[in-house]
């Protein structure tokens, strides 16, 4: 890798959707940065906070949560339960110091390979923009554990 | 380690440009945008299309296939861009969206900068008309008409005087060009834009 | 192939990188990842790393077996594709091998890397990245056992054209029960619209006739026409399907088919559908005479007792009184197995070719006017006339890939234009004797038996220009245009713009995805291309399978073919079934979730949360219960728990956890000094 | 009263006196606001961009500089000429397209102290604006003098319609914009297969067989259905129909006498304005006789007999096979 900044972002996609929009965009060879790793989940309902905090904290500089869009979830509404997740998610970010533009998250269709794709190099671009992920130096663990304890009660 | 981006797709794919230094490759580089001249697939909608086919000496689909076998010359001799009316026609029909008209105007370009072509009387009509935007940042009709009628079709110009008298009693034409006020500031922008074009 | 041993850890995992061919080779150096993983891993229990040219290749799967036996593996970590085509293959491979399945994990560096990234060296990066990932997450594995549903016998077959028809018929046969659903009044589809099939141009009524009337008469088959599927439940095995039965206000245990009311009916209509608005049918009416079942329909739009409160001659005049206007729409729930798509395909509107002319200069028709105007059932009894209804065209043009291989409008080769224009050639030669003009881009004829039919309308005499028509016009611009259309079009061969005088014209339009393709795909949750065709499981390997199991697609719902295709799909889906149906039962992932109800406070968060009522809360102990049998795995619940009292079974949090540092290992060092997350 | 920035190019300014003359004389009526960009220059018309590639560009970047300046509650930029109009949209569009001939344009621009950032202002064509935003109802209500009984012959020209970026006509091929404004005006139009064919462009200069072979067929398909005038919205179209039809007649020894007016000339007819205010009576193909005939009467009309055809028009047939239904076609019958 180069000198310039090169961001590391974590992806998390539905089994359902946005999973299979990246295997779409693969077949398609639908070409997209690489700085992003993509894990599974079966929802985005199974996006627990506390993975997020933990990719960010194990050097990801940005997240992105993907999940299919409202009112086509396998598992009838479990994405809205994401959404709300996200909205106070992004607001304990700013809480934090950190800026809630680092985490991001898009509805992807099994069929959108293509706009997966542009949402992640659109997405590599925003946190290039942004620069490395700098962690504020007042924040402990155990003050980031009851922000996320926070965050399921709020939203759950 | 990103993507390219902002290019044509033939620039952005993962193979490396095809036919490096080729004449297609020329054309396209030289064509605003993702002209897509490499996906024509001969289907002769184009050709179909055009208004002026009859007079062309090569239609514009043939012409696409004489770029791709390098025939440079041939392509920059040929009268076909310059019957060019800018219709529009065969780039809204074409099935894979080439930018037909903007290839035409490309290759008109590359052949007054190379002086490529057989009969001038296009090529200088055009330089004419830039002529007078370069001096007065308008278009003048009338002088356009004499002068270049004066170069290319003298003895027709008695037969164009009715058609110049009833312009100029109709109040239709000028003898005088008028002039931009900021002329000085259209000319400092066309030089620079001219020098960027020689780099 | 290349294998590096590394040194013990707790667990024994095992890595093997595929090169997929140069799929995965080309972009990514595998050879170097297996090495790596080897070196660099073996402090996370990489025992083994390994390459091979095609993991998934008998002698692939045989190495890992090998290796399981002589080197005591407890995990293996495949990178290849993705999980969806060959997650299987390898857990099938580990027990072979007396290894749990599910303590097999896949890592796609296929379709997340070599296919999508161009910079070798950053998707080699990644793709290390992706596997230290699957190493991680791999440890925390447990072995599983899957669970294994029945299968119930019933099949649901969506639309009654062709593909429908086969696949009913194939199951029926063999014994089990079908439901087939047709949104029309009739089963026939397409077909049943045309006048001749090519390359051997057979009857197509002759032909499918006799098969509509075996699906009208089959025990097997419940027949449902003017249905449509509402709602679908339920996975495989056991799908509950909710069925409207549209009023059809025709008692049918009443009515004989004799046809009275039909005749009798004073409401004139055009038939946009089975005469694609070349003819007329009545408010009452059946779309063709041999149409199954026989029982008309009242269409409510065009009637006049329903539009005006008066007539009622079709019930004054039907001899067995099986009009019922007082009729309503009917829902039925029906349980099936398996589900066969065959919802067909709708032609593009001609309408939208602006330079074609069609609706504007009347004797432009569609492919599918064309085939009602030649067929001897049709409007015209099969008589070639221009719109006027009695002059015989002199010259006809027809225009191949109309709409198609066109990114204004579908960009993908209708597949079937070459054939029909072809057949159609044939049909004004054989029956007009006009001169034909057929205007190709390229002639695609790939099927046994094709050329030559293409051989043989050239005998026949049309005249074949290799070029795509520009425009028709009518506005005449040389002697001899007067009167005419004339089709202006670069004669590629000659090199020459020409404008060819003709009466008639033919646009052999291309074939669509149905309108509503995707709210179907997406009430049977599978998913549609961009192009709007149902997405099968694999374009090769697994052509009628669908992402969601137990739901197969048959025909032009796939994608345009002809019907030698289409029948082939629609027998290979009933198989695929029958094969399923035999099995008797089927084993599901064991993704489920559960509750320690030691941890459990009984702060009821998760309670609301599941839309399958599976979780339950016990007043009496003051803790949540999770029912393993309504569970679909989603693990919003598992998300939600404030306790970390519920788990779930391959997603759990030590699983996800770990992948997340696995992915990160290489950036770890930008993390900061203290932990701030506690795992 | 929308308020929209103007564009005139060099043909309104000369050739096309009669266009802005009528526009100007409608705009009040209609509710119509304009804004001259300040000091604007030639958009280079087809010719510029013959020769250079940035310096075509970047002259018509300079009117988007300037007219990006007096955005202020309008960022739209209505031109009524369709090669400028043309121009303007393409080189807004090609810059937002392509970031290197953006910055090249720009770079250029910067020597005269302008910028220009893609996609600030709006382009659009007057007849976009007067039946897109002002509306077929507004010009409606405006009628006094209905020009009932006049067949009118709706001709687009290319550049208005083609490439048809932002998607603003109903069909690049046939589009009825213009139709359903002529018939508000209550005029017979009829429907013109040869509505978007090329005029000749420039090729009145360089060579003439060519041009006066596409004058003569626009000419010809209008006369064959009749058409007691042509309407046009472009400088360069009623320039070669209307001054070089003679000279095509000459040329094919035909006798062709197909008037062409500006459509806001028509409106303003329509709307009961006197002809002089519209710049009627600067043609070479005089539109008196045809105008006359529906009781229009301009100063100094010179009696002229005028042989009436009587008009074939097509048959409708009751026992033929039904035709396909058209979209909006009720509309269109209006």
């Amino acid at each position: 890798m180069s000198d310039s900044f090169e961001p590391v972002l974590i992806g998390f996609t539905c089994n359902w959707c946005s999973y299979r929009a990246a295997d779409l965009a693969g077949t398609a060879r639908v070409k997209y940065p690489p700085n992003i790793r993509l894990l599974r989940l079966m929802c985005s309902g199974r996006l627990d906070p506390t993975f997020v905090l933990k990719a960010l904290a194990s050097g990801a500089d940005g997240v992105l949560i993907t999940g299919c869009h409202p009112g086509e979830c396998h598992y009838l509404e479990q994405n809205y339960k994401a959404l709300r997740r996200y909205l106070l998610l992004r607001r304990m970010l700013a809480q934090m110091g950190i800026e809630p533009e680092r985490v991001k998250l898009v509805w992807a269709s099994a069929a959108e390979g293509v706009k997966l794709a542009q949402e992640i190099t659109d997405m590599v671009e925003e946190i290039r923009a942004l620069g490395p992920l700098n962690w504020p130096q007042r924040h402990n663990g155990a003050a980031l554990h009851a922000d996320e304890k926070a965050v399921k009660e709020g939203t759950a | 380690m990103t993507e390219q981006q902002n290019l044509p797709a033939y620039q952005a794919a993962s193979l490396p440009p095809f036919i490096p230094g080729s004449f297609l490759k020329e054309v396209m580089d030289a064509t605003p945008g993702d002209s897509r001249l490499q996906m024509c697939i001969q289907c002769g909608t184009c050709g179909g299309s055009c208004p002026s086919a009859a007079d062309m000496d090569h239609t514009p689909r043939q012409i696409f296939a004489m770029i791709r076998a390098d025939m440079r010359e041939a392509v920059l001799r040929s009268n076909t861009p310059w019957y060019c009316v800018s219709c529009y026609y065969c780039t809204v029909r074409c099935p894979q969206e080439v930018h037909i008209t903007d290839v035409m105007y490309t290759l008109k370009r590359m052949a007054i900068r190379e002086k490529l072509y057989d009969d001038s009387t296009a090529p200088d009509f055009s330089q004419t008309f830039i002529g007078y935007i370069e001096n007065f940042g308008r278009s003048f009709e009338f002088g356009l008409a004499t002068r270049h009628n004066l170069r290319h079709r003298p003895l027709q110009l008695p037969s164009m005087v009715p058609f110049g008298l009833g312009m100029l009693t109709k109040g239709r034409m000028d003898l005088t060009p008028q002039r931009i006020e900021n002329i000085e500031q259209l000319q400092a922008i066309l030089n620079r834009a001219i020098e960027l074009e020689a780099t | 192939m290349t294998q590096h041993n590394g040194h013990t850890g707790q667990e024994r995992i095992g890595v093997y990188v595929c090169h997929c061919g140069s799929n995965i080779a080309g972009t990514i150096d595998v050879e170097a990842v297996a090495l790596w993983a080897a070196e660099h891993l073996n402090h996370h229990g990489v025992v083994v790393a390994r390459d091979y040219k095609f993991m998934c290749s008998s002698l692939g799967q045989e190495l890992i077996e090998k290796d399981i036996k002589e080197l005591g593996l407890t995990r293996v970590v495949v990178a290849a594709c993705s999980p969806h085509l060959h997650e299987q293959t390898f857990r099938i491979a580990c027990q072979r091998a007396g290894l749990n399945p599910y303590l097999c994990e896949l890592v796609s560096i296929r379709e997340q890397a070599s296919w999508v990234h161009t910079d070798k060296k950053a998707a080699t990066e990644k793709a290390k990245a992706l596997i230290t990932g699957g190493v991680e997450r791999v440890a925390w594995h447990e072995p599983l056992e899957p669970l294994r549903v029945p299968i119930h016998p019933a099949t649901l077959v969506v639309g009654g054209g062709i593909a429908g028809i086969q696949a009913a018929l194939e199951i029926a046969d063999a014994g089990f029960p079908v439901y087939l659903v047709e949104r029309e009044p009739s089963i026939g589809g397409h077909m049943a619209q045309f006048d001749k099939t090519f390359p051997t141009m057979d009857c197509a009524a002759c032909i499918l006739t006799p098969r509509m009337v075996s699906v009208g008469t089959h025990p097997n088959i419940t027949l449902l026409t003017w249905s449509e599927v509402t709602d679908v439940q339920g996975y495989v095995g056991n799908f509950t399907v909710t069925i409207r039965k549209k009023a059809r206000y025709i008692k049918e245990d009443l009515c004989t088919g004799c046809g009275i009311c039909q005749e009798k009916c004073p409401k004139k209509v055009i038939d946009e559908v089975f005469e694609a608005g070349l003819g007329y049918r009545k408010a009452v009416y059946t779309p063709f005479p041999q149409a199954v079942p026989k029982y008309p329909v009242i269409d409510r739009e065009n009637c006049t007792y329903f539009q005006k409160g008066t007539c009622r001659a079709c019930e004054k005049l039907c001899p067995t009184e099986a009009i019922d206007f007082e009729q309503t729409d009917e829902l039925l729930t029906v349980e099936v197995g398996n589900i066969i798509l065959a919802t067909g395909f709708d032609i593009l509107d001609a309408r939208r070719i602006g330079q074609y002319g069609y609706g504007r200069l009347a004797n432009v028709f569609t492919s599918l006017e064309f085939e009602r105007l030649s067929n001897a059932a049709g409007p015209t009894n099969g008589q070639i006339v221009l719109r006027d209804g009695v002059t015989q065209p002199q010259t006809v043009g027809i225009i191949h890939c109309a709409g198609s291989r066109d990114r204004n409008f579908n960009n993908y080769c209708s597949a079937i234009c070459c054939m029909q224009s072809l057949k159609f050639a044939h049909l004004v030669r054989e029956r007009t004797g006009a001169t034909v003009y057929n205007f190709y881009i390229d002639i695609r004829t790939t099927a046994k038996a094709y050329d030559e039919f293409y051989q043989r309308v050239l005998e026949d005499g049309a005249i074949l220009i290799r070029g795509r028509v520009a425009e028709v016009t009518d506005a005449a611009r040389l002697p001899g245009e007067e009167g005419k259309l004339i089709i202006q079009v670069e004669d590629t061969l000659a090199g020459k713009q020409r404008r060819i005088p003709v009466d008639m014209v033919v646009l052999s339009v291309g074939l669509e995805p149905r309108h509503d393709a995707k709210e179907v795909a997406h009430r049977f949750g599978i998913s549609c291309s961009a192009d709007g065709w149902i997405i099968e499981k694999h374009p090769k390997l697994d052509p009628v399978a669908t992402m969601t199991e137990g739901v197969f697609v048959a025909g032009c719902a796939q994608g345009p073919k002809d019907i030698p295709s289409t029948v082939a799909q629609g027998a290979a889906a009933a198989a695929r079934v029958l094969a399923r149906i035999q099995q008797k039962e089927i084993a599901l992932e064991p993704v489920r979730a559960s509750v320690d109800e030691s941890r459990c406070s009984g702060c009821r968060i998760c309670n609301g949360l599941c839309p399958f009522n599976a979780i339950i809360f016990h007043e009496d102990r003051m803790v949540t219960e999770i029912n393993p049998a309504l569970c679909q795995g989603c693990g919003t619940c598992v998300a939600a728990c404030p306790a970390g009292a519920i788990s779930g079974t391959v997603f759990s949090n030590e699983q996800v956890l770990a992948q997340i540092e696995g992915l990160l290992l290489d950036v770890a060092r930008r993390a900061p000094a203290t932990e701030p997350v506690p795992v | 009263m929308s308020k929209y920035l103007f564009y005139p190019g060099c043909s309104l300014q000369r050739t096309a006196r009669p266009y802005i003359d009528s526009l100007l004389a409608i705009r009040e009526l209609i509710g119509l606001e304009l804004e001259e960009i300040e000091d604007w220059n030639c958009c280079g018309a087809t010719e510029y961009v013959a020769v250079h590639h940035v310096a075509a560009y970047a002259l018509v970047g300079r009117n988007l500089a300037l007219a990006a300046r007096q955005v202020d509650g309008t960022h739209t930029v209505m031109a009524a000429c369709s090669a400028c109009y043309l121009n303007l949209a393409k080189t807004d569009s090609y810059m937002r397209q392509d970031a290197h001939l953006a910055q090249q344009v720009n770079t250029a621009l910067d020597a005269g102290g302008l910028q220009y950032t893609p996609g600030t202002v709006k382009v659009r064509h007057l007849l976009d604006i007067i039946v897109n935003d002002l509306g077929i109802e507004a010009v409606r209500a405006k009628v006094v003098r209905p020009l009932k009984g006049l067949r009118v012959a709706p001709y687009y020209g290319c550049m208005i319609a083609r490439p048809d970026r932002d998607n603003r006509w109903d069909n690049v091929e046939h589009p009825l914009a213009l139709d359903r404004l002529l018939k508000a005006l209550g005029a017979e139009v009829i429907d013109f297969p040869m509505k978007t064919h090329c005029c000749g462009g420039h090729m009145t200069q360089i060579n003439q067989a060519s041009a006066y072979e596409l004058i003569r067929r626009l000419i010809h398909g209008a006369a064959e259905y009749h058409a007691d005038i042509m309407v046009t919205l472009c400088p360069m179209c009623q320039l070669n129909l209307d001054a070089y039809q003679s000279e095509m007649n000459r040329y094919f020894r035909t006798n062709y006498h197909v008037p062409i007016i500006y459509f806001t000339q028509l409106m303003g007819l329509a709307f009961g304005l006197e002809a002089e205010a519209l710049g009627l009576g600067k043609e070479f193909v005089d539109p008196r006789p045809a105008l006359s005939r529906i009781g229009i009467e301009l100063p100094a009309a010179e009696p002229e007999t005028v042989t009436v055809v009587e008009q074939p028009r097509r048959k409708k047939k009751d026992s033929g096979l039904p035709m396909p239904r058209m979209p909006g076609s009720k509309e269109a019958d209006e």
